[in-house]
């Protein structure tokens, strides 16, 4: 059991891996998305190791479902072009790998060797039956973080306006239909009588 | 107190904001002044109220993830008056623009908020939330200006920073969080001076909000986007930027610093000088080769960001008050030359260069002041106040026995000089190229006026704004 | 007695003001009225001292008028001491410097700077008696620039003239070289008796004379040697000693009454003064009396063969004045001060005399100068005539005249003296009473006689000065025959000088010289002597050479042409101090500037760093790139490094 | 045993690579967004595997918060790409070079 | 608050700056009379420092104390000794003199010329008066600003590179004073000067705080090599600019190596005095050679300030080797000679700048070359010309020679070579005035501007008839400045005569 919790998370971790480093290397931004949906896939999979139900459903649908579909949607609507080579990769390559190795080598020493062992951290009980992930989540994001929870809505709020300032447009070629204009207008809006001399013969 | 008491500056805030909002939907173009009109009044109402919690004893809210003490309610004063100088000078060049204002004005109240959370914010949570907020609404503001295709740009360009440094300060948080087991500040402190080796996995945390800090702030290496942005942000949006976020970020520095690890400031202490160094020398240098007068201001405001940083190596309460004092002066001076610069653009005509400034002194007296005297006070001339921002940041870093940090300062300011110096010049000892009168309106010319009076009247009596620095550190009771 | 001697200065002092700053309102009759009563007071006064000091014995009067300064525990005063020597001075400054007023007024007549110079000369008196009358180092000092500033502002008194405005600025740098010895003298002093004062510099002689100092090296100097010297590095000044004689003759170009006052009669003494005044200082190193005594006596010989082809009447006048004075610092050197003395008065009389004379000439000549273009004025104006004949026998130690008296007596001195150089000072002083002989007189006859040379305009216009000229030759004639023998037993052979002059007795030539006879035992002696009959010789020469058989010098100008080229360019010195401290000194002081101030430290070390910050500031600049990525990797390089100084910290 | 060590190592390696996307992408604007996710991603395995071994909620809790904030952040990121490829017909990341120096 | 018997100090600060705010605030028009009003107030106020001064004591006298800044330890503590009291004289007197000298002459803006200076004037009081080092630091740099316009606004063709370089390089050495003070704060905890002068400190501190102060002030007096500022500005500023950078500020130098250097690293000064008089005696010949080759009368006046500032370090640092041999009388003289020589130079090169302005008002020229004759057409201009001159080259009876006697006969003490070159001077200074006067004042008319000049008018008589009177009074009456400095400099004497460790 415990070796196949062990093989499960070396299989996700693999594909997370996997695709993670796919997202940064495919030419078409659309593959990338989709790479990314992957990765948060096998993501939510690791967390449920971790006990997290509810954070890696939420991950599946808000992810998944809202953020990337909202990737793909600006991919597609920018329409741009993908094919032109990739200067500079393969140059930079050597360079990113490089400094992405040594970070990755000193961050794992600095996991691996000093405070976070496994001593220091013993694997938890596993949790009973009827304890609810979300529920706890619940209880604890309604009393202890309400007020980040309020500013978490602001958030959001700030998010809408930006959104909405920064891309809705107006086009003055548009032609709107304005309900309240319509009805509200008058008998001498609409009607103009015009006077006009006779025409002379 | 209760809750929503001690919240009670934010919950207005944000209260009033969202009325401005729904009342910007329904306001007629012609009706646009009562936006900023709104604004205004939401933030003097705020600042009474925030002023009301100076004298009040620490206390904290929400279960420790909120809380107030003199520091966060003078800084919060500090944070809405400055707002609203950096409304006031820029209500005339939105309307020019014809910019979104009641977004504008919104987008501003909202990030003030953001300041406002960090500020008080006692919870690593809370304070990454009050970032985002400030963070996500000043990105908005800077892409504000949609025909421009240098903001968005540059709004581009701080986005994708901005994220990458809130990820890697998320990440030290989540090493600090791993170590401590609590997002609490205080319980975080507890937990790691009662001497087990857990701070050795808080240091490892350390380094990653360390960059987070740094980036906020503008502190070399991480201060790339800081000139760009300046540069192609509208003026009036880098005012906003360039002031009272400084302040903000001061104050997270200190609660994740200062209340949070403070057992490891031997740590923070020696990262943070080279962040210094590195910060007076580069911004200094660089901005000597600037022609646009936005960057240069961004590399002097990386170099004040070096000399704010002082304060904090220093790892006294004497360092942090002064680097507060630091802070505070430095928007408050910030504020008066971008207020100069949104004074002198007029539509269609960005006063960008430093050849804009060319004869400044003739063209309009009082701008000409002002800027003077911001220059000066920027360059740590006495006896304007910058000098003395600058003096109590020395004074703490030479106790704190960093004399060659010291020295590195006060030598790169002498080059700095340099740059104040040559708006001076072109203001004062150049013909102008233009020879019209510039006007500002006459609210705008008062409050320069009072910015610019205040620089120097403060500089005779820096102990007012000092007074409350020291009190916020327990220097003085 | 203070009142009186405080009025004798202030007086000429006064009236050099109102001359000067209220000459215009005054007008020039009234200007020259007052500074006339104001030197004649002075002269008065003088005259009222000397018999008090002299005759009547008064005790010798040294004290403080008031404290200038107190500074580092010394008093810096200004106060008289006035003794015999002192009062000598005095009356021979007042009384020149009373003729040459008087003389002034005709020979300015047409000046438009007229009350300017009366206001001068007056300074001049002012200053000239604040030097003789001092009783300390400071006030002598004071009185040795203000006659050099006077000099200076006489010598440029015709501003306009290219020429005069040289001569002056170099008459002011070379005094100044001078003094810039002896002010080093007088910090010698000082630093040795902690004092200004004369008599506490005496009382401490032998203290100072106990002292060495390392200058250069590990050479051990003698401290008294060291500041003898420097003190007659300003007396060379002053007194246009060798190799700091250049600015002398220069002088000449300004108004004549001033050579006459100033460049022959007092200022240029004003060197010996001193060195009699420090006789107590000066007797105890004989090293410093030899150089003394070796610049003396080349003074005397060369710049005198310098005066035999001078064809200006007044430089050569003047270059008798600089062998003169070089007969003068032999003495010193020799110790004879009193001799040294004597011959200052005499010289001051006879070469007063001899510039008035000569300014009489060039007035009737309408400022004609050259000797070449006289002659024969014997005729047109006698009494300019025999009083320059009286200069001129004076001058040459004529027996009887009072040139006789001072020149034997030094001759005899320098003959008698055992002080190292005494044989080459006695071989060159012997020499230059030929010369001096044959220069004078070559001047008297070719201006007074043979054939008249000037132009007919000028000859029929040549006549007698009026009386204001006149007069002061006659009456300066007069001493110059009678004062030698009237003066020279009391003076030079009794104890007028003592207390005032010290002379070591292992240097007392004087008294070696033995008992003075009288004048007319002295005259006796003087024609056994050789200098007598150089004299006659020189005399003779001249009367041949110029007088009876014109063509010789003309024939030994080509025959020796080497030797006429090396006296008209005076050894070079003039050349050799333009190229060398003129032209050097701006050449360095360019170089300094272009080269030190303007490349190494503006250029290299100010611009230098100017730039190299802009250079870096430019390239850092370039970093900044404007590329994301480029952003993002300075970013994550800023991490790195600090995760790395993390992990090995 | 999957200790707490492997979901580190699993985050360090997620934040590598979006740290390396980052600095390799040259291309579009999309993928650095798409990295910046990937990092939060990291930061979130962090946190849901210290609050499972520490027996915490609040790591959860934060998790939320950021899952949220990534949200609010990408709808803004993707609304300035809008506005950028409006005003320059391009989200090449080598052309966002007007601002420079 | 206040604990002081005094104002006399806090008005002779804040009314001219107070009055030059309210000259600049009420324009134009009337600003010359109002300027000239602020001005002699200025000076009526301050004479009472020199006529009720105590010559028998060396204790702070007009004391002011009130506590300032508070939250920075700062207190408002002013006083003056002997030695500032005159140098604080020596600025309010020159203050007339360059607001009458701007009369007519400054048509531009006269109100922020003239309202500049008389700021000046009040910061330099409050330099030379100031008894707490912050405080002192706040004037010191603070007249950095009016001179920076002053010569940046109304100076010459040059003056963009003039006046930035002279404000940087002074900006430079005093911020490294700036971090003396600060750590010689947290050795004390105090920033009086005089308690910092009792301040126990050991070799190496004194060391890094000498050189801290030595940047200041050396480049401030200045001394060679860091001196190349003060031709340029000089040059470049206006005319009242020139005369109160030579008269005044330099003399801050000088104040300061008395005031800081000396008293508070005794030992530190007396280590590295052969320095410090090596480059004095530099700055004597090296530059005295150089104002031979200026063909610019301004930038020759300038050289000669500075080889006359080498005597006033000369003077101070030789201190140190008379205090080893014993002679504390000889280290008075010295330094009272400094003084002398800081205080008739203010007289003299004021005077000389002004001259050099008079001719500028009226052919527009600074170089030597244009001129010849001056005195042709100006007889008067040209008597003071002189005159100033023969101060300049340090003749007897004049102010010019007193200093330089002191120095001298001080140094004479120490080495024979120190004096030899010093007196060097005597020579050099003769040569490069007179050589200027000869070309410039003495002569036929050169040219057809010189031939159209007209003499001085009675404004400008006036005005350089003052300096001469002060110029020869204390040449004559030296121990009217003197007398008052006694007990200072002895105390002084007394203090780094005694090794702090």
């Amino acid at each position: 059991m415990v070796n196949f919790e062990l093989f499960v998370f070396y299989v996700f971790a693999a594909i997370l891996v996997f695709s993670a480093s796919r997202v940064i290397t495919v030419r078409n931004p659309v593959f990338a998305a989709m790479f990314l949906v992957l990765t948060f896939f096998t993501c939510a999979g690791i967390w449920l190791l971790l006990e997290a139900e509810f954070l890696a459903i939420t991950l599946v649908l808000v992810y998944v479902g809202a953020v990337m579909v909202l990737f793909l949607f600006v991919v597609m609507m920018l329409d741009v072009n993908v094919e032109p080579g990739r200067e500079g990769f393969v140059s930079y390559l050597p360079v990113g790998l490089l400094v992405g190795a040594i970070m990755l080598i000193e961050m794992i020493f600095l996991i691996t060797q000093r405070y976070f062992k496994s001593e220091n951290f013993p694997p938890p009980a596993r949790a009973a039956e009827d304890v609810s992930n979300t529920k706890e989540l619940g209880r604890l994001l309604y009393s202890e973080y309400l007020f980040q929870f309020e500013i978490a809505a602001i958030i959001l709020l700030v998010a809408i306006v930006a959104a909405i300032a920064l891309t809705m447009r107006r086009r003055p070629d548009t032609k709107y239909q304005k309900p309240s204009e319509q009805i509200g207008v008058t008998k001498a809006e609409r009607l103009r009588v015009v006077q006009m001399p006779s025409e002379k013969r | 107190m209760d809750n929503l008491q001690i919240a009670s500056p934010e919950i207005f805030l944000l209260t009033a904001t969202c009325v401005v909002l729904v009342v910007g939907l329904f306001l007629k173009p012609e009706q646009r002044q009562l936006n900023y009109w709104m604004a205004q009044a939401t933030l003097v109402i705020t600042l009474i109220i925030a002023s009301s919690q100076i004298n009040s004893s620490p206390m904290t809210a929400f279960e420790g993830a909120y809380g107030i003490d003199t520091m966060s309610a003078s800084l919060k004063c500090w944070i809405l008056a400055i707002v609203f100088g950096g409304f006031l000078y820029s209500r005339d060049y939105l309307d020019e623009r014809k910019i979104a204002r009641s977004e504008y004005y919104v987008l501003g109240l909202f990030g003030t908020a953001g300041m406002m959370i960090m500020v008080s914010a006692t919870n690593m949570l809370s304070i990454y939330l009050g970032l985002e907020l400030l963070a996500l609404s000043l990105y908005a503001m800077v892409a504000l200006y949609r025909d421009n295709s240098p903001s968005a740009e540059a709004a581009m360009k701080y986005f994708v920073l901005g994220a990458l440094a809130s990820g890697m300060l998320l990440y030290g948080i989540s090493m600090i969080y791993g170590a401590t087991g609590s997002l609490n500040l205080a319980v975080i402190n507890d937990v790691l001076s009662s001497g087990n080796e857990r701070s050795v996995g808080a240091r490892f945390g350390l380094v990653f909000v360390i960059v987070g800090l740094a980036f906020k702030l503008g502190a070399v290496p991480f201060h790339m986007w800081v000139p760009d942005v300046y540069d192609g942000a509208p003026t009036s949006v880098t005012l906003f930027i360039s002031t009272a976020p400084k302040i903000a970020a001061f104050a997270m520095t200190v609660r994740l610093l200062v209340d949070a690890l403070p057992v490891l400031h031997a740590d923070w202490q020696q990262m943070l000088s080279i962040l210094a160094a590195l910060s007076v020398i580069v911004g200094n240098l660089v901005a000597i080769a600037q022609t646009n007068i936005k960057r240069m201001l961004a590399y002097s405001t990386i170099s004040h960001v070096g000399f704010l940083l002082m304060g904090f190596v220093a790892a006294s309460a004497e360092g942090y008050s002064s680097a507060m004092f630091y802070a505070i002066v430095y928007s408050f001076t910030t504020l008066a030359a971008f207020g100069v610069l949104l004074a002198l653009s007029r539509d269609g005509y960005e006063a960008v260069n430093l050849s804009d400034l060319a004869g400044l002194g003739k063209r309009n007296a009082l701008l000409g002041v002002v800027m003077m005297l911001a220059m000066i006070s920027l360059a740590g001339v006495p006896p304007l106040i910058g000098f003395h921002a600058k003096l109590a940041v020395l004074k703490a870093v030479v106790d704190g026995g960093y004399m060659w940090l010291a020295i590195v300062g006060v030598f790169m300011s002498v080059i700095g000089a340099f740059y104040y110096l040559r708006v001076i010049k072109l203001m004062y000892f150049d013909e102008p190229i233009v020879q019209t009168e510039v006007e500002a309106s006459s609210d705008v010319s008062a409050g320069l006026a009072v910015n610019g009076l205040a620089l120097l009247v403060l500089g005779f009596m820096p102990g007012l704004i000092m007074g409350v620095c020291q009190l916020a550190f327990g220097i003085i009771q | 007695m203070k009142f009186i001697y405080t009025l004798i200065p202030l007086a000429p002092l006064f009236a050099a003001i109102a001359a000067g700053f209220f000459g215009k309102k005054l007008g020039r009759v009234n200007s020259h009225r007052v500074t006339i009563a104001g030197v004649g007071v002075a002269f008065l006064l003088s005259c009222f001292a000397f018999t008090k000091v002299v005759m009547g014995d008064a005790p010798v009067f040294n004290e403080t008028l008031y404290t200038w300064m107190v500074s580092g525990g010394i008093s810096f005063e200004i106060g008289f001491l006035v003794d015999k020597l002192t009062v000598l001075m005095m009356l021979v400054v007042t009384f020149v410097s009373l003729m040459v007023h008087i003389y002034t007024i005709g020979y300015m007549e047409e000046d438009p700077g007229y009350q300017r110079f009366f206001s001068y000369i007056s300074l001049f008196t002012f200053s000239m008696l604040m030097l003789v009358m001092s009783n300390n180092f400071l006030q002598l000092f004071f009185g040795w620039e203000a006659v050099g500033l006077v000099s200076y502002l006489l010598i440029g008194f015709w501003f306009k003239k290219e020429t005069a405005i040289f001569a002056n600025m170099k008459a002011f740098l070379v005094n100044r070289v001078g003094d810039f010895g002896f002010l080093l003298g007088i910090a010698g002093i000082v630093y040795y008796t902690n004092s200004l004062s004369y008599a506490d510099a005496f009382a401490a002689k032998d203290v100072i004379a106990g002292e060495t100092m390392t200058i250069l090296g590990n050479v051990e100097w003698q401290a008294i040697t060291v500041i003898c010297i420097c003190l007659f590095i300003g007396a060379m000044g002053k007194s246009a000693q060798v190799p700091l004689h250049v600015w002398l003759p220069d002088s000449m170009e300004g108004p004549t009454p001033i050579s006459a006052l100033i460049h022959a009669a007092t200022m240029v003494t004003a060197g010996i003064f001193m060195v009699s005044r420090m006789s107590p200082l000066f007797e105890l190193s004989e090293a410093a009396l030899t150089f003394i005594l070796v610049i003396g006596s080349i003074t005397a010989l060369f710049m005198g063969l310098i005066g035999i082809i001078q064809n200006d009447i007044k430089r050569v006048v003047a270059y008798s004045t600089l062998s003169q004075l070089g007969y003068m610092t032999v003495a010193l050197g020799v110790s004879a001060y009193s001799a040294a003395i004597f011959h200052l008065m005499t010289h001051a009389f006879f070469k007063a005399l001899l510039f008035l004379a000569a300014g009489s000439v060039i007035i009737a000549l309408h400022h004609e100068q050259d000797i070449r273009k006289m002659g024969g004025l014997k005729k047109y104006m006698p009494i300019t005539y025999w009083t320059s004949l009286i200069g001129s026998l004076a001058l040459i130690g004529f027996p009887g005249f009072s040139g006789f008296f001072s020149k034997d007596i030094i001759i005899e001195a320098v003959h008698k003296s055992t002080i190292p150089g005494a044989g080459f000072a006695y071989v060159c002083v012997l020499l230059g009473v030929f010369i001096t002989a044959f220069y004078s007189f070559r001047m008297f006859f070719l201006v007074f006689h043979g054939e008249t040379r000037m132009d007919k305009h000028t000859a029929e216009h040549a006549h007698e000065p009026p009386g204001v000229v006149t007069w002061p030759l006659i009456l300066l004639a007069v001493p110059s025959i009678i004062i030698g023998w009237m003066t020279a037993g009391s003076v030079v052979f009794g104890d007028y000088f003592k207390g005032a002059i010290e002379v070591a007795s292992e240097h007392d030539v004087i008294a070696r010289l033995g008992e003075y006879h009288g004048g007319f035992g002295f005259i006796k002696h003087g024609f056994q002597t050789p200098a007598l009959y150089l004299a006659a010789a020189g005399v003779i020469t001249a009367w041949v050479f110029y007088l009876v058989r014109p063509d010789i010098p003309a024939m030994l100008d080509k025959k020796l042409g080497f030797f006429r080229r090396i006296l008209e360019n005076k050894y070079g010195f003039d050349d050799f101090n333009q190229a060398f401290f003129a032209n050097g000194s701006v050449g360095l002081g360019r170089t300094l500037w272009k080269v030190g101030d303007q490349n190494i430290i503006d250029g290299a070390m100010v611009n230098g760093s100017a730039k190299a910050v802009g250079l870096f500031a430019g390239f850092t600049r370039y970093l900044q790139s404007g590329y994301l990525f480029h952003y993002a990797f300075a970013m994550i390089i800023g991490l790195l490094g600090m995760l790395t100084w993390f992990l090995f910290s | 045993m999957i200790s707490l060590s492997h979901y580190l190592v699993l985050g360090a390696l997620l934040f590598c690579l979006s740290v390396v996307g980052i600095f390799l992408n040259r291309k579009n604007v999309i993928i650095l967004l798409m990295s910046i996710e990937l990092m939060l991603l990291a930061v979130n395995l962090n946190f849901v595997a210290f609050s499972h071994f520490l027996g915490d909620g609040a790591g959860q809790i934060f998790v939320f918060f950021i899952l949220t904030v990534a949200a609010a952040e990408a709808a803004i990121g993707l609304a300035i790409l809008v506005v950028l490829f409006r005003n320059r017909q391009t989200i090449n990341v080598a052309d966002l070079d007007e601002l420079k120096g | 608050m206040t604990d002081s018997s005094s104002i006399i100090l806090s008005l002779t600060i804040w009314i001219p700056i107070l009055g030059g705010l309210a000259i600049i605030a009420m324009g134009n028009a009337k600003s010359r009379p109002i300027a000239l009003g602020v001005s002699i107030l200025t000076l009526l106020v301050s004479l009472p420092l020199y006529f009720g001064f105590d010559k028998t004591t060396a204790a702070m006298q007009f004391t002011e104390k009130a506590s300032w800044l508070t939250s920075f330890d700062i207190n408002y503590a002013l006083g003056v000794d002997g030695i500032s009291m005159p140098l604080v004289i020596l600025t309010t007197i020159i203050n007339v003199i360059v607001v009458i000298s701007a009369w007519e002459v400054i048509k531009d803006r006269p109100a922020m010329y003239l309202g500049c200076f008389n700021i000046m004037t009040g910061l330099m009081v409050g330099v030379f008066s100031a008894l707490d080092a912050i405080l002192f630091y706040i004037f010191f740099e603070a007249t950095l600003i009016p001179m920076f316009l002053i010569i940046g606004i109304w100076g010459g063709p040059n003056r963009v590179y003039a006046t930035i370089k002279f404000f940087l390089y002074t900006f430079l050495g005093s911020v490294f004073m700036l971090i003396a003070l600060i750590y010689l704060y947290t050795q004390g905890q105090t920033f009086s000067i005089l308690g910092m002068h009792t301040l126990e400190l050991g070799p190496k501190q004194q060391f890094w705080i000498f050189l801290a102060f030595f940047v200041a002030f050396a480049v401030k007096i200045p001394m060679w090599p860091v001196h190349t500022w003060l031709p340029d500005a000089h040059v470049e500023a206006p005319t009242a600019g020139s005369a109160v950078l030579a008269a005044i500020m330099l003399k801050m130098g000088g104040y300061g190596f008395l005031r800081f250097s000396l008293p508070i690293t005794p030992d530190a000064s007396s280590r590295l005095d052969g320095f410090m008089i090596t480059i004095s005696l530099i700055a004597i010949v090296y530059i005295g050679f150089v104002a031979l080759a200026q063909r610019d009368m301004k930038k020759l006046i300038a050289y000669s300030s500075i080889s006359h500032m080498g005597f006033v370090t000369l003077g101070i640092f030789i201190a140190f080797i008379l205090i080893g041999k014993g002679d504390t009388a000889g280290v008075a003289l010295g330094i009272e000679g400094a003084i002398m020589q800081m205080i008739s130079h203010g007289f003299i090169s004021a005077a000389m700048f002004l001259c050099v302005g008079v001719m500028y008002d009226r052919v527009h020229s600074r170089e030597i070359a244009d001129y010849g004759g001056v005195i042709n057409t100006m007889p008067y201009f040209g008597a003071f010309m002189i005159f100033f001159a023969m101060a300049n080259a340090g003749l007897p009876g004049t102010s010019g020679f007193v200093g330089e006697f002191m120095v001298i006969l001080a140094s004479f003490k120490t080495n024979f070579w120190i004096a030899f070159l010093a007196a060097l001077t005597l020579i050099l200074g003769a040569a490069y005035t007179l050589w200027m006067v000869k070309r410039v004042i003495l002569g036929e008319i050169a040219n057809d501007k010189v031939a159209a000049l007209t003499d001085i008018n009675r404004r400008e008589f006036w005005m350089l008839a003052i300096l001469a009177v002060f110029v020869l009074l204390l040449g004559v009456f030296p121990s009217l400045v003197a007398s008052v400095m006694h007990a200072s400099v002895e105390n002084l004497v007394q203090h780094i005569s005694i090794p702090k460790y």
